[in-house]
Protein backbone atom coordinates (compact mmCIF):
# COMPACT_ATOMS: atom_id res chain seq x y z
CA UNK A 1 0.00 0.00 0.00
CA UNK A 2 1.07 3.74 -0.96
CA UNK A 3 0.77 6.32 0.75
CA UNK A 4 1.62 10.31 0.02
CA UNK A 5 0.66 12.51 2.03
CA UNK A 6 1.46 15.82 3.99
CA UNK A 7 0.02 14.59 7.55
CA UNK A 8 2.45 12.68 10.02
CA UNK A 9 2.47 8.55 10.00
CA UNK A 10 2.86 6.51 12.96
CA UNK A 11 5.46 3.71 12.23
CA UNK A 12 4.49 1.69 15.13
CA UNK A 13 0.95 1.34 14.07
CA UNK A 14 2.88 0.44 10.49
CA UNK A 15 5.10 -2.08 12.27
CA UNK A 16 1.53 -3.56 13.86
CA UNK A 17 -0.01 -3.55 10.58
CA UNK A 18 3.04 -5.67 8.83
CA UNK A 19 2.58 -8.26 11.24
CA UNK A 20 -1.16 -9.12 10.19
CA UNK A 21 0.13 -10.83 7.12
CA UNK A 22 -0.49 -14.17 8.37
CA UNK A 23 1.59 -16.86 10.40
CA UNK A 24 4.30 -17.57 7.46
CA UNK A 25 5.73 -13.73 8.71
CA UNK A 26 9.26 -13.93 10.47
CA UNK A 27 10.91 -11.16 9.54
CA UNK A 28 10.07 -7.33 9.36
CA UNK A 29 12.52 -4.44 7.79
CA UNK A 30 11.46 -0.94 8.16
CA UNK A 31 13.53 2.37 7.44
CA UNK A 32 12.45 5.88 7.92
CA UNK A 33 13.94 8.77 6.80
CA UNK A 34 13.70 11.97 9.01
CA UNK A 35 14.54 15.79 8.39
CA UNK A 36 18.09 16.27 9.49
CA UNK A 37 20.01 19.66 10.52
CA UNK A 38 22.06 18.84 8.14
CA UNK A 39 21.59 18.06 4.09
CA UNK A 40 23.21 20.17 1.27
CA UNK A 41 23.44 23.17 3.22
CA UNK A 42 23.96 22.92 7.35
CA UNK A 43 21.50 24.77 9.68
CA UNK A 44 18.52 23.29 8.01
CA UNK A 45 15.48 24.17 9.73
CA UNK A 46 12.68 22.52 7.82
CA UNK A 47 12.17 20.98 4.15
CA UNK A 48 9.89 21.65 1.51
CA UNK A 49 8.94 18.54 -0.51
CA UNK A 50 6.85 18.76 -3.77
CA UNK A 51 6.04 15.75 -6.32
CA UNK A 52 3.92 15.01 -9.29
CA UNK A 53 0.58 13.47 -8.29
CA UNK A 54 -0.28 10.19 -10.14
CA UNK A 55 3.11 9.41 -11.23
CA UNK A 56 4.60 9.19 -8.12
CA UNK A 57 2.28 6.12 -7.09
CA UNK A 58 2.59 4.62 -10.26
CA UNK A 59 6.11 4.64 -9.83
CA UNK A 60 6.32 3.29 -6.44
CA UNK A 61 4.24 0.15 -7.02
CA UNK A 62 6.70 -0.17 -9.93
CA UNK A 63 9.36 -0.50 -7.31
CA UNK A 64 6.77 -2.66 -5.08
CA UNK A 65 6.24 -5.09 -8.03
CA UNK A 66 9.86 -5.31 -8.90
CA UNK A 67 10.62 -5.78 -5.41
CA UNK A 68 7.85 -8.96 -5.29
CA UNK A 69 9.60 -10.45 -8.45
CA UNK A 70 13.41 -10.69 -6.86
CA UNK A 71 12.65 -11.62 -3.01
CA UNK A 72 10.16 -12.81 -1.16
CA UNK A 73 8.02 -10.26 0.01
CA UNK A 74 4.41 -10.88 1.91
CA UNK A 75 3.44 -6.77 2.49
CA UNK A 76 5.00 -3.81 1.53
CA UNK A 77 3.97 -0.42 2.51
CA UNK A 78 5.56 3.02 1.34
CA UNK A 79 4.37 6.55 3.23
CA UNK A 80 5.97 9.72 1.90
CA UNK A 81 4.95 12.51 3.22
CA UNK A 82 4.83 16.03 0.70
CA UNK A 83 4.53 19.83 1.89
CA UNK A 84 6.18 21.62 4.50
CA UNK A 85 8.21 19.77 6.89
CA UNK A 86 10.20 20.79 9.99
CA UNK A 87 13.15 19.32 12.03
CA UNK A 88 13.06 15.67 13.01
CA UNK A 89 9.70 14.91 11.10
CA UNK A 90 9.31 11.99 9.76
CA UNK A 91 9.67 12.04 6.23
CA UNK A 92 9.46 8.45 4.69
CA UNK A 93 8.39 4.74 5.44
CA UNK A 94 9.26 2.04 3.83
CA UNK A 95 8.24 -1.54 5.47
CA UNK A 96 8.61 -4.70 4.16
CA UNK A 97 7.32 -8.19 5.64
CA UNK A 98 8.50 -11.67 4.32
CA UNK A 99 9.50 -14.84 6.06
CA UNK A 100 13.11 -14.34 6.00
CA UNK A 101 15.32 -11.39 7.23
CA UNK A 102 17.27 -11.40 3.81
CA UNK A 103 14.35 -10.87 2.30
CA UNK A 104 12.87 -8.18 4.20
CA UNK A 105 15.96 -6.38 4.53
CA UNK A 106 16.50 -6.38 0.58
CA UNK A 107 13.59 -5.83 -0.40
CA UNK A 108 12.82 -2.56 1.82
CA UNK A 109 16.70 -1.37 0.84
CA UNK A 110 16.24 -1.92 -2.64
CA UNK A 111 12.50 -0.17 -2.21
CA UNK A 112 14.04 2.84 -0.54
CA UNK A 113 17.15 3.20 -2.61
CA UNK A 114 15.26 2.94 -5.97
CA UNK A 115 12.01 5.31 -4.60
CA UNK A 116 15.18 8.14 -3.66
CA UNK A 117 16.14 8.43 -7.88
CA UNK A 118 13.35 7.44 -9.73
CA UNK A 119 10.09 8.39 -7.59
CA UNK A 120 9.20 12.04 -8.55
CA UNK A 121 9.53 14.02 -5.27
CA UNK A 122 11.72 17.12 -4.77
CA UNK A 123 12.85 18.50 -1.58
CA UNK A 124 14.05 22.14 -1.25
CA UNK A 125 16.20 22.65 2.37
CA UNK A 126 14.90 25.58 4.20
CA UNK A 127 17.34 27.35 6.64
CA UNK A 128 17.45 31.03 8.00
CA UNK A 129 20.04 32.00 5.40
CA UNK A 130 17.47 31.22 2.80
CA UNK A 131 15.80 28.22 0.48
CA UNK A 132 17.93 25.75 -1.77
CA UNK A 133 16.64 23.08 -4.03
CA UNK A 134 18.61 19.89 -3.39
CA UNK A 135 20.83 18.52 -5.49
CA UNK A 136 20.25 14.17 -6.81
CA UNK A 137 23.69 12.83 -5.00
CA UNK A 138 26.08 10.52 -7.10
CA UNK A 139 26.01 8.16 -4.54
CA UNK A 140 22.52 8.04 -4.51
CA UNK A 141 22.32 7.27 -8.19
CA UNK A 142 25.37 4.56 -7.95
CA UNK A 143 23.12 2.72 -4.71
CA UNK A 144 20.35 2.00 -7.28
CA UNK A 145 22.50 0.90 -9.82
CA UNK A 146 23.77 -1.68 -7.35
CA UNK A 147 21.27 -3.57 -7.41
CA UNK A 148 21.05 -3.62 -10.90
CA UNK A 149 24.38 -5.21 -11.24
CA UNK A 150 22.73 -7.46 -8.36
CA UNK A 151 20.31 -8.85 -10.27
CA UNK B 1 -13.63 22.71 -32.59
CA UNK B 2 -10.94 22.65 -30.24
CA UNK B 3 -7.09 22.34 -31.92
CA UNK B 4 -5.04 19.24 -30.64
CA UNK B 5 -2.46 20.21 -28.23
CA UNK B 6 0.10 18.59 -25.77
CA UNK B 7 0.10 19.51 -21.89
CA UNK B 8 3.27 20.34 -20.19
CA UNK B 9 4.35 20.52 -16.75
CA UNK B 10 7.16 21.75 -14.66
CA UNK B 11 8.25 20.80 -11.46
CA UNK B 12 10.21 22.40 -8.61
CA UNK B 13 13.47 24.13 -9.65
CA UNK B 14 12.35 24.30 -13.45
CA UNK B 15 8.83 25.78 -12.43
CA UNK B 16 10.36 28.67 -10.33
CA UNK B 17 12.32 29.29 -13.11
CA UNK B 18 10.16 29.28 -15.69
CA UNK B 19 7.19 30.66 -13.13
CA UNK B 20 5.34 28.22 -15.11
CA UNK B 21 3.76 24.97 -13.48
CA UNK B 22 1.93 24.54 -16.68
CA UNK B 23 1.38 25.12 -20.44
CA UNK B 24 -0.51 23.91 -23.74
CA UNK B 25 0.99 23.98 -26.83
CA UNK B 26 0.09 22.95 -30.69
CA UNK B 27 0.64 19.29 -31.03
CA UNK B 28 3.16 18.80 -34.21
CA UNK B 29 3.41 15.85 -36.90
CA UNK B 30 6.70 13.50 -35.77
CA UNK B 31 7.27 15.32 -32.75
CA UNK B 32 9.55 13.73 -30.14
CA UNK B 33 10.67 15.18 -26.44
CA UNK B 34 14.14 16.66 -27.93
CA UNK B 35 12.17 18.70 -30.41
CA UNK B 36 9.53 19.78 -28.20
CA UNK B 37 12.39 20.65 -25.60
CA UNK B 38 14.35 22.68 -28.48
CA UNK B 39 11.06 24.18 -29.24
CA UNK B 40 11.30 26.07 -25.65
CA UNK B 41 14.05 26.59 -25.44
CA UNK B 42 14.10 28.47 -28.56
CA UNK B 43 11.65 31.45 -26.41
CA UNK B 44 14.77 32.52 -24.95
CA UNK B 45 15.25 34.12 -21.05
CA UNK B 46 15.28 31.01 -18.71
CA UNK B 47 14.00 29.15 -21.27
CA UNK B 48 16.85 28.85 -22.61
CA UNK B 49 18.36 27.12 -20.11
CA UNK B 50 16.37 23.67 -20.65
CA UNK B 51 18.63 22.66 -23.00
CA UNK B 52 21.68 24.38 -20.51
CA UNK B 53 24.31 22.24 -18.77
CA UNK B 54 21.79 21.52 -15.66
CA UNK B 55 20.43 17.99 -16.14
CA UNK B 56 16.28 18.05 -17.41
CA UNK B 57 14.46 14.60 -16.63
CA UNK B 58 10.68 13.98 -18.46
CA UNK B 59 8.12 11.92 -17.94
CA UNK B 60 5.66 11.36 -21.27
CA UNK B 61 1.73 10.34 -19.81
CA UNK B 62 3.73 9.75 -16.22
CA UNK B 63 6.08 7.74 -17.41
CA UNK B 64 9.89 8.75 -17.68
CA UNK B 65 10.87 9.17 -21.24
CA UNK B 66 14.00 9.70 -23.15
CA UNK B 67 14.88 12.81 -26.18
CA UNK B 68 13.61 10.08 -28.65
CA UNK B 69 10.17 9.23 -27.37
CA UNK B 70 7.20 10.25 -30.03
CA UNK B 71 5.15 13.43 -28.11
CA UNK B 72 1.49 13.00 -29.66
CA UNK B 73 -1.84 15.82 -29.18
CA UNK B 74 -3.55 14.81 -26.25
CA UNK B 75 0.02 13.74 -24.13
CA UNK B 76 0.61 14.90 -20.85
CA UNK B 77 4.76 16.01 -20.72
CA UNK B 78 6.52 16.85 -17.97
CA UNK B 79 9.86 18.06 -17.49
CA UNK B 80 11.59 18.07 -14.19
CA UNK B 81 15.52 18.50 -12.09
CA UNK B 82 16.76 15.59 -11.13
CA UNK B 83 14.20 13.30 -8.20
CA UNK B 84 15.76 13.82 -4.43
CA UNK B 85 12.62 12.33 -2.32
CA UNK B 86 13.21 10.19 0.24
CA UNK C 1 20.65 -0.53 24.86
CA UNK C 2 19.87 -4.37 25.31
CA UNK C 3 16.89 -5.70 27.13
CA UNK C 4 17.18 -9.80 27.34
CA UNK C 5 13.42 -10.47 28.22
CA UNK C 6 10.43 -12.98 29.00
CA UNK C 7 7.66 -9.98 28.15
CA UNK C 8 6.33 -8.64 24.92
CA UNK C 9 7.98 -5.40 23.49
CA UNK C 10 6.38 -2.40 21.37
CA UNK C 11 8.32 -1.64 18.01
CA UNK C 12 6.39 1.56 18.24
CA UNK C 13 7.74 2.83 21.58
CA UNK C 14 11.29 1.62 19.84
CA UNK C 15 11.01 3.63 17.09
CA UNK C 16 10.03 6.67 18.78
CA UNK C 17 12.70 6.14 21.35
CA UNK C 18 15.34 6.14 18.13
CA UNK C 19 13.94 9.51 16.94
CA UNK C 20 15.03 10.84 20.15
CA UNK C 21 19.21 10.86 19.27
CA UNK C 22 18.83 14.41 18.05
CA UNK C 23 18.40 17.20 15.23
CA UNK C 24 20.98 14.61 13.45
CA UNK C 25 19.31 11.92 12.95
CA UNK C 26 18.05 11.60 9.19
CA UNK C 27 17.69 7.59 9.22
CA UNK C 28 15.84 4.77 11.18
CA UNK C 29 16.48 0.98 10.08
CA UNK C 30 14.67 -1.47 12.39
CA UNK C 31 14.00 -5.43 12.20
CA UNK C 32 12.04 -7.75 13.99
CA UNK C 33 11.59 -11.20 14.10
CA UNK C 34 8.84 -13.37 14.78
CA UNK C 35 7.46 -16.70 15.53
CA UNK C 36 6.68 -18.45 11.96
CA UNK C 37 4.45 -21.56 11.17
CA UNK C 38 7.15 -23.20 9.60
CA UNK C 39 11.13 -23.46 10.21
CA UNK C 40 13.15 -26.83 10.77
CA UNK C 41 9.98 -28.24 11.17
CA UNK C 42 6.52 -27.29 9.59
CA UNK C 43 3.66 -26.36 11.64
CA UNK C 44 5.17 -24.78 14.20
CA UNK C 45 3.12 -23.49 17.00
CA UNK C 46 5.18 -22.07 19.31
CA UNK C 47 8.98 -21.75 20.47
CA UNK C 48 10.87 -22.03 23.95
CA UNK C 49 13.78 -19.57 23.71
CA UNK C 50 16.98 -20.18 26.29
CA UNK C 51 19.88 -18.38 26.59
CA UNK C 52 23.16 -17.80 28.71
CA UNK C 53 22.76 -14.92 31.05
CA UNK C 54 25.64 -12.37 30.98
CA UNK C 55 27.13 -13.91 28.30
CA UNK C 56 24.13 -12.91 25.89
CA UNK C 57 24.58 -9.33 26.96
CA UNK C 58 28.61 -8.91 26.80
CA UNK C 59 28.07 -10.70 22.88
CA UNK C 60 25.43 -8.51 22.09
CA UNK C 61 27.29 -5.14 23.47
CA UNK C 62 30.49 -6.13 21.10
CA UNK C 63 28.66 -6.20 18.53
CA UNK C 64 27.12 -3.03 18.74
CA UNK C 65 30.28 -1.73 19.63
CA UNK C 66 31.78 -3.16 16.29
CA UNK C 67 29.06 -1.78 14.32
CA UNK C 68 30.06 1.81 15.72
CA UNK C 69 33.62 1.63 14.56
CA UNK C 70 32.31 0.20 10.70
CA UNK C 71 29.33 3.39 10.58
CA UNK C 72 27.77 6.01 11.95
CA UNK C 73 25.76 4.75 14.35
CA UNK C 74 23.74 7.46 16.71
CA UNK C 75 22.00 4.39 18.88
CA UNK C 76 21.17 0.83 19.24
CA UNK C 77 18.30 -0.83 20.09
CA UNK C 78 18.61 -4.67 20.78
CA UNK C 79 15.81 -6.24 22.40
CA UNK C 80 15.31 -10.04 22.17
CA UNK C 81 12.95 -12.51 24.23
CA UNK C 82 13.52 -15.29 26.12
CA UNK C 83 11.34 -18.63 27.68
CA UNK C 84 7.97 -19.82 25.94
CA UNK C 85 7.02 -18.03 21.98
CA UNK C 86 3.97 -18.14 20.85
CA UNK C 87 3.13 -18.40 16.66
CA UNK C 88 3.73 -14.57 15.33
CA UNK C 89 5.05 -13.56 18.48
CA UNK C 90 7.91 -11.41 18.51
CA UNK C 91 11.16 -12.67 18.98
CA UNK C 92 14.01 -10.06 18.15
CA UNK C 93 14.56 -6.38 17.65
CA UNK C 94 16.90 -4.71 16.57
CA UNK C 95 16.83 -0.86 15.86
CA UNK C 96 19.96 1.67 14.86
CA UNK C 97 19.72 5.40 13.93
CA UNK C 98 22.15 7.08 12.08
CA UNK C 99 22.67 10.12 9.90
CA UNK C 100 22.66 8.43 6.78
CA UNK C 101 20.42 5.72 5.57
CA UNK C 102 23.49 2.95 4.02
CA UNK C 103 25.00 3.08 7.72
CA UNK C 104 21.53 2.52 9.12
CA UNK C 105 20.83 -0.40 7.05
CA UNK C 106 24.17 -2.12 7.25
CA UNK C 107 24.25 -1.60 11.18
CA UNK C 108 20.67 -2.87 11.49
CA UNK C 109 21.56 -6.06 9.11
CA UNK C 110 24.94 -6.97 10.63
CA UNK C 111 23.67 -6.75 14.01
CA UNK C 112 20.90 -9.15 13.37
CA UNK C 113 23.03 -11.27 11.22
CA UNK C 114 25.88 -11.70 13.56
CA UNK C 115 23.49 -12.29 16.20
CA UNK C 116 22.32 -14.95 14.84
CA UNK C 117 25.54 -17.35 14.81
CA UNK C 118 27.58 -15.87 17.80
CA UNK C 119 25.18 -14.62 20.56
CA UNK C 120 23.69 -17.65 22.59
CA UNK C 121 20.59 -18.45 22.08
CA UNK C 122 18.88 -21.60 21.79
CA UNK C 123 15.70 -22.07 19.87
CA UNK C 124 13.45 -25.40 20.43
CA UNK C 125 10.69 -25.35 17.65
CA UNK C 126 7.50 -26.85 19.03
CA UNK C 127 4.70 -28.62 17.29
CA UNK C 128 1.41 -30.90 17.75
CA UNK C 129 3.82 -34.17 17.03
CA UNK C 130 6.81 -32.91 19.60
CA UNK C 131 9.52 -30.60 20.37
CA UNK C 132 12.82 -30.08 18.26
CA UNK C 133 16.18 -27.98 19.14
CA UNK C 134 16.62 -26.18 15.86
CA UNK C 135 19.89 -26.75 14.04
CA UNK C 136 22.35 -23.76 13.23
CA UNK C 137 21.91 -23.13 8.99
CA UNK C 138 24.83 -22.72 6.75
CA UNK C 139 23.58 -19.87 5.69
CA UNK C 140 23.20 -17.66 8.24
CA UNK C 141 27.05 -18.59 8.94
CA UNK C 142 27.73 -17.87 5.49
CA UNK C 143 26.09 -14.28 5.98
CA UNK C 144 27.96 -13.27 9.26
CA UNK C 145 31.22 -14.04 7.34
CA UNK C 146 30.19 -12.10 4.55
CA UNK C 147 30.20 -8.93 6.55
CA UNK C 148 34.15 -9.72 7.71
CA UNK C 149 34.81 -10.34 3.68
CA UNK C 150 33.44 -6.81 3.35
CA UNK C 151 34.99 -4.97 6.13
CA UNK D 1 39.29 -24.93 53.24
CA UNK D 2 38.07 -25.43 49.81
CA UNK D 3 39.62 -27.48 47.09
CA UNK D 4 40.00 -25.60 43.77
CA UNK D 5 37.84 -26.38 41.27
CA UNK D 6 36.11 -25.05 37.75
CA UNK D 7 32.38 -24.95 36.91
CA UNK D 8 31.16 -26.19 34.29
CA UNK D 9 28.10 -25.06 32.68
CA UNK D 10 25.47 -26.78 29.67
CA UNK D 11 22.72 -25.14 27.55
CA UNK D 12 19.91 -26.23 25.33
CA UNK D 13 20.21 -29.86 23.72
CA UNK D 14 23.58 -30.63 25.94
CA UNK D 15 21.77 -29.58 29.13
CA UNK D 16 18.87 -32.01 28.11
CA UNK D 17 21.28 -35.10 26.92
CA UNK D 18 23.22 -34.48 30.05
CA UNK D 19 20.53 -34.00 32.08
CA UNK D 20 23.32 -31.76 33.65
CA UNK D 21 22.66 -28.28 33.90
CA UNK D 22 25.93 -27.13 35.98
CA UNK D 23 28.91 -29.23 37.57
CA UNK D 24 31.79 -28.56 39.56
CA UNK D 25 35.54 -30.39 38.64
CA UNK D 26 38.52 -30.10 40.42
CA UNK D 27 41.13 -27.61 38.77
CA UNK D 28 43.76 -29.70 37.20
CA UNK D 29 47.03 -28.23 36.48
CA UNK D 30 48.13 -26.88 32.54
CA UNK D 31 44.33 -27.85 31.62
CA UNK D 32 42.90 -26.82 28.56
CA UNK D 33 38.79 -26.77 27.06
CA UNK D 34 39.62 -30.04 25.05
CA UNK D 35 41.34 -31.52 28.07
CA UNK D 36 38.34 -30.60 29.61
CA UNK D 37 35.97 -32.20 27.29
CA UNK D 38 38.11 -35.07 27.01
CA UNK D 39 37.86 -35.72 30.76
CA UNK D 40 34.48 -35.17 30.56
CA UNK D 41 33.49 -37.55 27.62
CA UNK D 42 35.54 -40.05 29.69
CA UNK D 43 32.60 -40.51 31.75
CA UNK D 44 31.16 -43.05 28.97
CA UNK D 45 27.21 -42.88 28.45
CA UNK D 46 25.55 -39.73 27.28
CA UNK D 47 28.80 -37.77 28.33
CA UNK D 48 30.63 -39.50 25.33
CA UNK D 49 28.99 -37.12 23.00
CA UNK D 50 30.58 -34.46 23.77
CA UNK D 51 33.73 -35.37 21.93
CA UNK D 52 31.38 -36.79 18.80
CA UNK D 53 30.04 -35.66 15.77
CA UNK D 54 27.66 -33.04 16.75
CA UNK D 55 29.39 -29.57 16.84
CA UNK D 56 29.92 -28.33 20.41
CA UNK D 57 31.05 -24.87 21.11
CA UNK D 58 32.67 -23.51 24.38
CA UNK D 59 32.69 -19.91 26.37
CA UNK D 60 35.38 -19.35 29.27
CA UNK D 61 34.61 -17.09 31.74
CA UNK D 62 31.67 -16.32 29.17
CA UNK D 63 33.51 -15.33 25.93
CA UNK D 64 33.65 -18.24 23.01
CA UNK D 65 36.90 -19.78 23.30
CA UNK D 66 39.08 -22.76 21.37
CA UNK D 67 40.04 -25.96 22.42
CA UNK D 68 43.89 -24.89 23.59
CA UNK D 69 42.11 -22.17 25.79
CA UNK D 70 43.48 -22.80 28.78
CA UNK D 71 40.80 -23.39 31.99
CA UNK D 72 42.18 -22.37 35.48
CA UNK D 73 40.76 -22.34 39.10
CA UNK D 74 37.83 -20.41 39.17
CA UNK D 75 36.97 -20.12 36.06
CA UNK D 76 33.83 -21.54 34.26
CA UNK D 77 33.57 -23.06 30.88
CA UNK D 78 30.33 -23.73 28.88
CA UNK D 79 29.62 -26.08 26.92
CA UNK D 80 26.23 -25.83 24.17
CA UNK D 81 25.19 -26.58 20.68
CA UNK D 82 25.63 -23.73 17.78
CA UNK D 83 23.77 -21.04 19.06
CA UNK D 84 20.20 -20.41 17.13
CA UNK D 85 18.41 -16.89 18.54
CA UNK D 86 17.32 -14.08 16.05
Amino acid sequence: MISIQTEDFCAGSEHQALRGAGPGTGAIATFTGLVRDSGDLSGVTGLFLEHYPGMTEQVIQGLIDEAGQRWDVQRARVIHRIGPLALSDQIVFVGVCSAHRGDAFAACEFIMDALKTSAPFWKKEITREGEHWVEQKEMDVARTQSWDQEA
Amino acid sequence: MSEPTVTIRFFARLREELETEQLSVPAVANQTVSGLLASLASRGGPWARLTGDQPVMVAVNQAMAKPSTPVRAGDEVAFFPPVTGG
